[in-house]
């Protein structure tokens, strides 16, 4: 075939695609060839001269990294003199290199030092004064950079440059000189700093959450999920002693986040040891809080909400995983005996969560992250992805960059994401509605005026590009259905917008971008006032339907929302208030309404992790595990199920979420008996039709997305 | 033969009105009118020209890989970063007869079909740069740049880019970096410049010189240049004279010049008569030669078949009270000082060997440093990123294998054997 | 300090003279260096500003290049050549003369702020060596006594 | 055969009288220990005070007991304890674990551990036998 060539690697032959790099090549056959700048996810350069080889027909050493393949072409790396070469590479680059691995974070795990063990030279040859710097230097208040370490390989720069496009660091002066850092005065203000830690191949950039912290060899490697946001970027937990996490690492899912972790996510580890963190259950004795044991706690709690017979409501979360999710709503339905269940206190609009739950039942939110990189045009409407779901934002700089994808970007801000745009559509918040149809009706020839707050040309110009498209990637935020006024419009209008474009042979994939790390999961498995886990919509025969899965009778009529319960508490419609993991107290729109609403309240139970604003309100708190202290599955914004497995002991006397639940099912009397986590996610994937088939085991350790059938 | 400096002894050569009268732009308009962009590519071709820039490749064949795609925008840049240490004749080609080079680019364009070129020039040729941009402004009024040249549909806008002291930026790849704006360091190559130079476009890049013969070569025919100098290496060379000679300065020699000749004649020989010691005949990046080479003639091959490089022909003279250990020091440090930090073996090699002749020259050193030069010159020659790395090796390779007794009685005599300014001493002093 | 209007206007010329505006960076610089005596952070900014570059390229590319000084320097830079061709002909001598007459030594300024001395590579003038340049001008074929000479000449200049 | 009987208690005697006793009265007597004698861990200081340890925990990696925990951090502007960026925060030995082998002796790069002739260090509970840095260290 003419878009494959052979060539020969150390006498083996090998057949490779066209364009296909020599390091690559060798790489398939399985033979090493030490790398510095050599990076696969970036474009080559050749500076470090590590990966030399001997190539027939040319007069000198040629950089494998990036030299490309051709037919007929025969590589050497075993010979003598290539070994040679990879010996004095080495030695020049150890000859400004401090021997400090001792107290260094990169002693231990350090590429330099593995090269240096398996191809360097025994010893120096340099007796003179090596290079010196003043460090270390902190390029920021989360990057420290120690410039005598560096080997300028240029990663961090590259990175920066080519995949985050935030150039804040760059090479400075010249030749033996060079060093890397930022313009004076100007910090590495970067969403993604922390991916230039990992890829340096010495120990020059450090992580100063991290620094000091641990040796590489001290440290435990879990496989988990970030709990930062809805893109659930695979990551590994470091922890020392299975006591104290000290740094996350990314776990490259190639479908999910290409092995890049922002710095929101990578850099909150530390929540996970504060010394702030609840270690007692407290129970309100005489108007304060005090320490007590789980016992009385547990039995405090559910005396509370039964006195609170038909007026108790819980508010589950979207970092808690889908099991600890779905046991606190069946515990809230079949013992509290209610179906006041939500994920949240926000305001939801009339009918938003219904035109959300008909998106996701009917198969049109059943796009996928990957789409993104396949699509020629791809329309962001209602998020500023680049701060709610930052590793997505690299996605699309990808796609539009490299691919040359047009992006609209729909938002009512001048969002990061707006200079990429070919079409930036600022519309007015609480105009969704009208933007979508305006939209739609644009696209089959009836421009409006204006629309949600923009012009009638403005409009035109994005459905132009859109009518030009061959595969479109739409990505809708849950806010513009579910929170926005009008979201059924809104939903409607994307409907028929989708319609006409895949009509007239686009093919459109619409994905549903959730903020919180298991929004979606909650709702899946049943954190809805109307809807029993599975989007079954709360009826006589779902009911039934539930009652002969449970064994047990669901309350049969829908429950109040979050925003119901805040509003309800006021006036005595709501008397008691089950938590978990949340703090609606501390809510950045509504704080006080709520606070005030809480403060109304006959009882509350806050399960968390903090003496959080809410918690301090409550009448008992029970102390509950962080992610990294627990086993589960969190279901990220394209309906991926991914697990998190437990990196460390629980600290002190707190628990998981799901233990705290069964422990109050059992105080309360009821029959809950579950063996393992597993045994919860069976039981969802028997109750939740969408996680139908699903096993722990068939996750994976990369996930599995629940299937959509349109 | 003199072809460059033809009209050097005519005064004020570089005033436009001087340069037409003694048959200036008459290349180009022959180009224009007469000839087809073809026809020049093959006249230049046939010619035998050479890049004069250091490295030799023929101009024509470089002119031919420019894709011949009208819808792609190409570019001429004249590489005029004349920072070879010893070298100094692109300067006056552009100080003594702006013109001509100014005639030479706008006949490459046309051949090549750029309509865009740029001179870059290095930074600390102010009053040349000035020059160049005056010559430009008169040319253009002038009606031999700008557009529909000379009535034809051909436009060309040439200007005048300066660096800011980079060696480097004299490595075309670096050049082009410079030009866009970002760091002076060379380009992974491929894609070569033919196909993705400037801006992401086809572009030619030459030396002065190198552009400065081509209005002779379309006046008086290929064949004609080809008959001057050797079979291979046609033509002439301007060759720098500097270092201990009695008249330093350029001379336009035929290509195949004894060296004995020029550095005898021409320069006017060794300075104080003394005896030649050993010289650098193409700027510090090529091996120094000897006294055993002075037969040696100036063209690319017999320059190779003696052990060095033509270069771009700046010779530095060094006489026999030199201290070729310090020389080398000298040239090392240069090296040291302008090595880009790109790749390994040059950033981390070209002080490492500072620092080893460093401690000879003073004294400290030991007779294991002798091998280890060699080995660490060895060991960047050829695994650096561009040819900076390579060059930098030659003056060390080159010293230690003619000197290597001089290298060996610094370090049993723990220090420089050589009295009072070791060769370098201020001139008459 | 902020850059002049006049400067501003010059470098927003430049910006537009070449097909794509990353390009007008050296210019800009030397621009800036013009106005201010030498690449000051503040002007650096104030160009990445201006041509919509970032700042770290800005910085980057200016401390590649050895022409542009990154500290103040007195009024006259005092570049003496010491490659090869020059040294053979005693611009270490030159140096030490200087270092000694102006009472600093090499990378210094004189505390009237009038000279800063420097070596330099090859200025490409190895005919007339020793070279030094002082502002736009190569001085050539340059002995202790032409240095006195020039000394007090450019003393005169810096006064009037 | 009563011969034999009295060379036998000859023997006897002439132990009971005339050679050195074995025994010694501990803690009153000390016995001379040999020179390369390994017991309890001291943690060295440079002439300037300053601790020589690092806190890079190759003695804990190099521990085939598992014995000695180390936690670093960074030294500051007035608060500094070592050369260097590093030191050890906390320094622990759990002297009941450990086999006295030498190993992070071997394995400290900047000689800050010996293993010194320190036989006494017995005790009543567990946790006393677990060693501070403060308890370690040289004074």
């Amino acid at each position: 075939m003419a878009d494959e060539v052979n060539l020969t690697i150390d006498g083996r032959q090998i057949t490779v695609p066209k364009g296909t790099l020599v390091i690559e090549a060798a790489k398939k056959l399985g033979i090493e060839i030490p790398i510095f700048c050599y990076h696969p996810k970036m474009e080559p350069v050749g500076a470090c001269r590590q990966c030399l080889v001997e190539i027939e027909g040319f007069p000198k050493p040629q950089v494998s990294c990036s030299t490309r393949v051709a037919d007929g072409m025969v590589v050497r790396t075993n010979t003598p003199e290539v070994k040679q070469m990879w010996e004095i590479v080495l030695e020049f680059l150890l000859i400004n290199h401090p021997l400090d691995c001792p107290v260094c974070d990169r002693g231990g795990e350090c590429p330099l030092q593995d090269n240096t063990f398996r191809y360097g030279p025994p010893d120096s040859r340099f007796e003179h004064e090596k290079r010196h710097f003043e460090k270390p230097v902190a390029l920021s208040s989360l990057v420290v950079l120690d410039r005598e370490r560096c080997i300028l390989c240029f990663r961090c720069v590259r990175f920066q440059r080519e995949i985050a496009d935030q150039p804040d660091i760059q090479v400075f002066n010249r030749g033996y000189g060079d060093y890397i850092g930022i313009f004076p005065g100007r910090p590495f203000d970067s969403n993604f700093s922390g991916n230039t830690i990992e890829l340096c191949p010495v120990g020059a950039l450090l992580s100063s959450v991290f620094r000091f912290r641990a040796r590489p060899w001290e440290m435990t490697s879990t496989e988990s999920i970030c709990p930062n946001c809805g893109v659930g970027c695979n990551i590994r937990v470091n922890a020392r002693n299975f006591r104290r996490v000290v740094r996350y690492l990314s776990r490259d899912n190639p479908e999910v986040d290409g092995g890049w972790l922002c710095d929101r996510g990578r850099f909150d580890s530390t929540f996970i040891n504060d010394p702030e963190r609840l270690t007692k259950p407290l129970v309100r004795r005489n108007g304060e809080l005090r320490e007590a044991t789980w016992e009385e706690a547990l039995e405090a709690a559910v005396d509370g909400m039964k006195a609170a017979g038909l007026r108790a409501a819980g508010i589950g979360s979207a970092n808690r995983t889908n099991e600890q999710n779905y046991l606190f709503q069946k515990f809230m339905r079949l013992v509290i005996g209610t179906n006041n269940i939500d994920y949240t206190m926000e305001p939801m609009a009339p009918g938003g969560t219904d035109a959300l739950v008909a998106g996701l039942t009917s198969g049109f939110f059943s796009g996928s992250i990957r789409d993104v990189a396949s699509s020629d045009v791809i329309v962001s409407f209602g998020s500023d992805i680049s701060q709610e779901l930052p590793v997505l934002d690299l996605w699309i700089k990808k796609a539009v960059r490299k691919n040359g994808s047009k992006l609209i970007f729909a938002y009512p801000l001048r969002a990061e994401l707006a200079k990429y745009a070919s079409s930036f559509l600022p519309y007015s918040y609480g105009k969704e509605a009208g933007f979508a149809a305006g939209l739609a009706a644009a696209f089959v020839g009836k421009a409006p005026e204006q629309a949600g707050g923009l012009s009638g040309d403005e409009i035109e110009s994005a459905a132009k590009i859109l009518s030009e498209a061959k595969i479109v990637a739409l990505l809708v935020s849950r806010s513009v259905i579910e929170s926005a006024p009008d979201g059924m419009e809104t939903y409607r209008a994307l409907e028929s917008l989708v319609g006409t474009l895949e009509a007239r042979g686009a093919r459109v994939q619409v994905m549903l971008l959730v903020d919180g790390a298991n929004t979606q999961g909650g709702m899946d498995v049943g954190l809805l006032p109307g809807y029993y886990p599975g989007y079954r919509k709360i009826d006589e025969s779902s009911c039934s339907e539930i009652a002969e899965l449970w064994g047990a009778e669901p309350p049969p009529e829908p429950g109040l929302t979050g925003w119901d319960v805040v509003r309800e508490a006021r006036n005595g419609g709501v008397l008691a208030l089950w938590v978990m993991g949340q703090d609606p107290a501390r809510d950045l729109v509504r704080a006080k309404e709520i606070a005030e609403a809480l403060g109304k309240l006959d009882f509350l139970v806050v399960q968390d992790y903090f003496l959080t604003e809410t918690a301090r309100m409550a009448n008992v708190v029970l102390p509950s595990c962080t992610f990294a202290e627990t086993k589960g599955t969190f279901t990220n914004t394209e309906r991926r199920v991914q697990r998190i497995n437990q990196a460390i002991y629980p600290m002190s006397d707190s628990d998981s979420d799901t233990d705290i639940i069964l422990k109050a099912a059992f105080t309360a009397g009821a029959q809950f008996e579950y063996g393992r986590i597993e045994s919860i996610f069976e039981e969802i994937a028997r109750v939740v039709p969408q996680y139908g088939g699903l096993t722990f085991d068939s996750i994976g350790p990369f996930g599995r997305q629940w299937e959509v059938r349109r | 033969m003199r072809i460059l400096f033809k009209h050097l002894d005519v005064p004020d050569i570089d005033d436009m009105d001087v340069y037409i009268r003694e048959g200036g732009y008459k290349a180009l308009e022959k180009a224009l009118k007469e000839m087809s962009p073809d026809g020049v590519i093959q006249a230049v071709t046939k010619s035998g020209l050479r890049g004069r820039g250091g490295a030799g490749f023929p101009t024509g064949k470089k002119w031919a890989f420019i894709p011949k795609d009208p819808s792609l925008k190409k570019y001429l840049c004249c590489n005029a970063d004349e920072s070879e240490p010893g070298t100094f004749k692109d300067r006056e080609l552009i100080v003594r007869n702006p013109h001509q080079l100014i005639e030479g680019m706008a006949i490459c364009c046309y051949a090549i079909g750029s309509e865009r070129a740029f001179i870059y020039i290095r930074g600390e040729y102010i009053e040349p740069a000035r020059k160049m941009e005056q010559a430009i402004a008169k040319a253009s009024n002038r009606g031999f740049l700008g557009e529909r040249i000379l009535g034809t549909d051909f436009n060309l806008q040439i200007q005048v880019y300066r660096g800011a002291g980079a060696y480097i930026c004299g490595e075309e790849s670096a050049l082009l970096n410079s030009l866009e704006g970002i760091r002076g360091e060379p380009r992974l190559r491929p894609p070569f410049p033919a196909i993705k130079g400037l801006y992401e476009s086809p572009t030619v890049i030459n030396n002065v010189e190198t552009l400065a013969n081509v209005p002779h070569i379309v006046l008086n025919g290929g064949e004609w240049f080809a008959s001057i100098g050797t079979e291979k290496s046609t033509g002439t060379k301007v060759v720098s004279m500097s270092g201990h000679v009695n008249n330093p300065g350029n001379y336009e020699v035929d290509m195949g010049t004894p060296v004995r000749e020029i550095i005898f004649e021409h320069a006017g020989g060794i300075l104080g008569g003394k005896r030649l010691k050993a010289y650098v005949p193409g700027g510090s990046s090529v091996p120094m030669l000897t006294e055993k080479h002075l037969d040696v003639g100036l063209d690319f091959e017999s320059m190779l078949a003696a052990g060095s490089m033509l270069g771009s022909a700046g010779f530095m003279v060094m006489n026999e009270d030199t201290c070729i250990v310090r020389a080398t020091l000298n040239m090392a440090r240069f090296y040291a000082h302008e090595s880009c930090g790109k790749c390994t073996p040059c950033r981390e090699g070209t002080s490492w060997m500072v620092e080893m002749l460093e401690s000879i020259e003073e004294g400290t050193g030991k007779m294991g440093y002798i091998d280890r030069l060699v080995d660490i010159a060895n060991n960047i020659n050829g695994r650096s990123f561009c040819a900076l790395g390579d060059a930098s090796a030659m003056p060390v390779l080159s010293s230690i294998e003619h000197f290597r007794d001089e290298y060996e009685t610094h370090v049993s005599e723990r220090g420089c054997p050589f009295a009072g300014d070791r060769g370098f001493a201020l001139r008459g002093g | 300090m902020k850059i002049s209007g006049e400067a501003q206007r010059r470098i927003l010329d430049a910006k537009t003279r070449y097909p794509s505006r990353s390009s007008a960076i050296l210019p800009a610089l030397h621009i800036l260096e013009e106005d201010q005596g030498y690449v000051t952070e503040e002007g650096m900014a104030e160009i990445a500003g201006l041509l919509d570059m970032p700042m770290s390229d800005v910085g980057g590319v200016a401390s590649f290049y050895s022409m542009f000084m990154q500290r103040p320097s007195g009024t006259y830079r005092l570049d003496v050549c010491r490659t090869l061709s020059c040294a053979l002909l005693g611009s270490e001598h030159l140096v030490d003369y200087l270092s000694e007459k102006l009472g600093i030594k090499v990378g210094e300024t004189t505390p009237d702020g009038l000279f800063t001395l420097r070596t330099v590579e090859c200025l490409g003038d190895c005919g007339k060596a020793p070279v030094m340049m002082a502002g736009d001008t190569y001085y050539e074929d340059l002995t202790p006594e032409k240095l006195d000479a020039i000394l007090d000449d450019l003393r005169r200049k810096a006064e009037a | 055969m009563i011969a034999e009987l009295f060379k036998g208690l000859a023997v006897t005697m002439k132990h009971i009288v005339a050679r050195k006793r074995v025994t010694v009265e501990y803690p009153e007597v000390r016995r001379k220990l040999p020179p390369r004698a390994r017991w309890r861990h001291v943690l060295l200081r440079h002439e300037d005070g300053l601790e020589r340890c690092i806190g890079c925990s190759l003695c804990a990696g190099a521990c085939p007991a598992h014995c000695i925990l180390v936690i670093a951090a960074e030294n500051r502007e007035g608060a500094r304890y070592s050369p260097g960026e590093r030191y050890a925060q906390v320094y622990e030995i759990n002297e009941l674990r450990c086999i006295f082998c030498g190993y992070c002796q071997d394995a400290c790069p900047v000689e800050a551990i010996i293993l010194r002739d320190i036989i006494d260090f017995s005790d009543y509970s567990r946790t006393a036998e677990i060693y501070t840095k403060d308890m370690l260290l040289a004074p």
